[in-house]
């Protein structure tokens, strides 16, 4: 699991992550990405997910926990060219009615306003 | 049904060996004419079994064994994954979608052990352990799909 | 020394499952902090034992059950390979580089296990089978020559 | 394991290997190089090793008994393109010793004169 953390402006933290998403990562995940939650303002987490080659339910729970997280305080999760496996598990997972999936990072941060 | 190869995984219930479980079960899946898309859903389902078996069965203790047998048959692959650990009590609860015990989860995993198999059997005694066993058609129908 | 992680495969002696066999201790073995080229060692070395095992072990029947047990230690791994096939006489000779039983094999096997690991060790009983034992340090080593 | 043959003269076969050349596809290779150097009068046999993943001694054991049977005739097999880990193991067995190994087909097939 890789990961890559890039401040788009003050409220907006893009995470670019690689590798496989499951149980064996969960963890480490949610803690590096609820660290960046608490120390900075973020209101848009831009995940991008071009490089992750494997997701389950497991890491699901990760992305979903960061949206609830995110949801109540009015902000949002956004996610960004999920390869057609992963996009698969993520459609099947109902988690694309809750969250906008964009093909690239370019047109996800032109949605925030 | 004849058994044209079997192996059996054993290793130790931590998160890390998820992994090494599906890439494991994905290796000897592929001897069957199986698609890209359904070694996927192969890979997928072992990461939900072995995953529930490690957080759930064990409730996260690191030093018991879970246990995976793959079976290729003529017609298809069945994977069955063994812990001893808690068990369930409620079978048909548990298989729900979006029911957990765990809040923090997503309650997806059976969705989509079922979703990725043509057959799904959970067997489990409270205080003995679960079982559950995946049987999916592979064969003329990947060669098929691969042919398209 | 403290085992870290532990996994045992057990699978029919058909030639397929030396793929299997390799692809599965290589993902397992990645836990650990090694090198592309010290992971590919580890194939190679796994492909010999599992393959020594059917072929030589067996006498490539298929109806027999090969097992690997991997074992990760913080200072390294360990590989074992069993076998319950026919014994080795003399393994002194068998370990030596080039020879063969079998005029057309290469007798390089065991040379590939003996520079792919830090040491070697053949136990077998004419008739009873054969245990090959290797190990390779791993940890730190591997760290700082990602760090280069 | 991947397998395609192209005649590129009379005496020349150009074999395309790609994939794990392991114990488990040994015999299917002997057996389809062993036919096409029965049915042809190949004098070279110029092995493309560039899409090939893996190879331990079962499956120089292939390369080394072609060798051996196109020797006995004048022969010779020319290895092309292996990859940095395949060519380690063909150095370690003493191969390159007795055959040529080249970066391309191209350059092979300008030493087969
Ligand atoms: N191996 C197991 N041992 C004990 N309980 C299990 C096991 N597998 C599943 N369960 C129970 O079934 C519930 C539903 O499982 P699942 O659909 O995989 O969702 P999740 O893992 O997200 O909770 C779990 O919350 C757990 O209570
Ligand atoms: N598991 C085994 N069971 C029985 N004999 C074995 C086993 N492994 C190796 N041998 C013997 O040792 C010899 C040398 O092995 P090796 O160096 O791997 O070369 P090769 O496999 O090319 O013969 C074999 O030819 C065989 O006689």
């Amino acid at each position: 699991m890789h990961l890559d953390m890039d401040y788009q402006q003050q409220d907006t933290l893009v995470v670019r992550l690689g590798g496989d998403m499951d149980l064996g990562v969960a963890d480490k995940l949610r803690i590096a990405l609820d660290k960046q939650l608490a120390e900075k303002r973020i209101r848009y987490l831009v995940l991008n997910l071009s490089r992750v080659t494997f997701i389950d339910s497991s890491g699901l729970g990760v992305i979903l926990g960061r949206y609830k997280r995110l949801h109540h305080t009015g902000g949002r999760v956004i996610l960004v060219g999920a390869q057609p496996q992963v996009k698969r598990i993520l459609e099947l997972s109902g988690l694309l009615q809750i969250m906008e999936e964009y093909p690239d990072e370019n047109r996800a941060l032109t949605k925030i306003v | 049904m004849v058994i044209l190869n079997k192996c059996v995984l054993e290793f130790t219930s931590v998160p890390e060996n998820v992994a090494f479980a599906r890439v494991s079960v994905a290796a000897f899946a592929s001897q069957l004419d199986c698609t890209l898309p359904e070694l996927e859903e192969i890979k997928v389902a072992v990461s939900e079994a072995v995953g529930n078996a490690i957080i759930h069965g064990y409730r996260n203790k690191a030093d018991k064994t879970v246990r995976v047998l793959a079976t290729i048959y003529k017609e298809g692959l069945e994977i069955r994954v063994e812990d001893s650990g808690i068990g369930i009590t409620n079978i048909e609860m548990a298989m729900q979608p979006a029911y957990s015990t765990d809040p923090e989860r997503m309650g997806l995993g059976f969705v989509f052990m079922q979703s990725f198999s043509d057959r799904l059997q959970v067997d489990s005694t409270p205080g003995k352990g679960t079982t559950v066993t995946m049987y999916k058609r592979i064969g003329l129908r990947g060669a098929k799909a691969r042919a398209n």
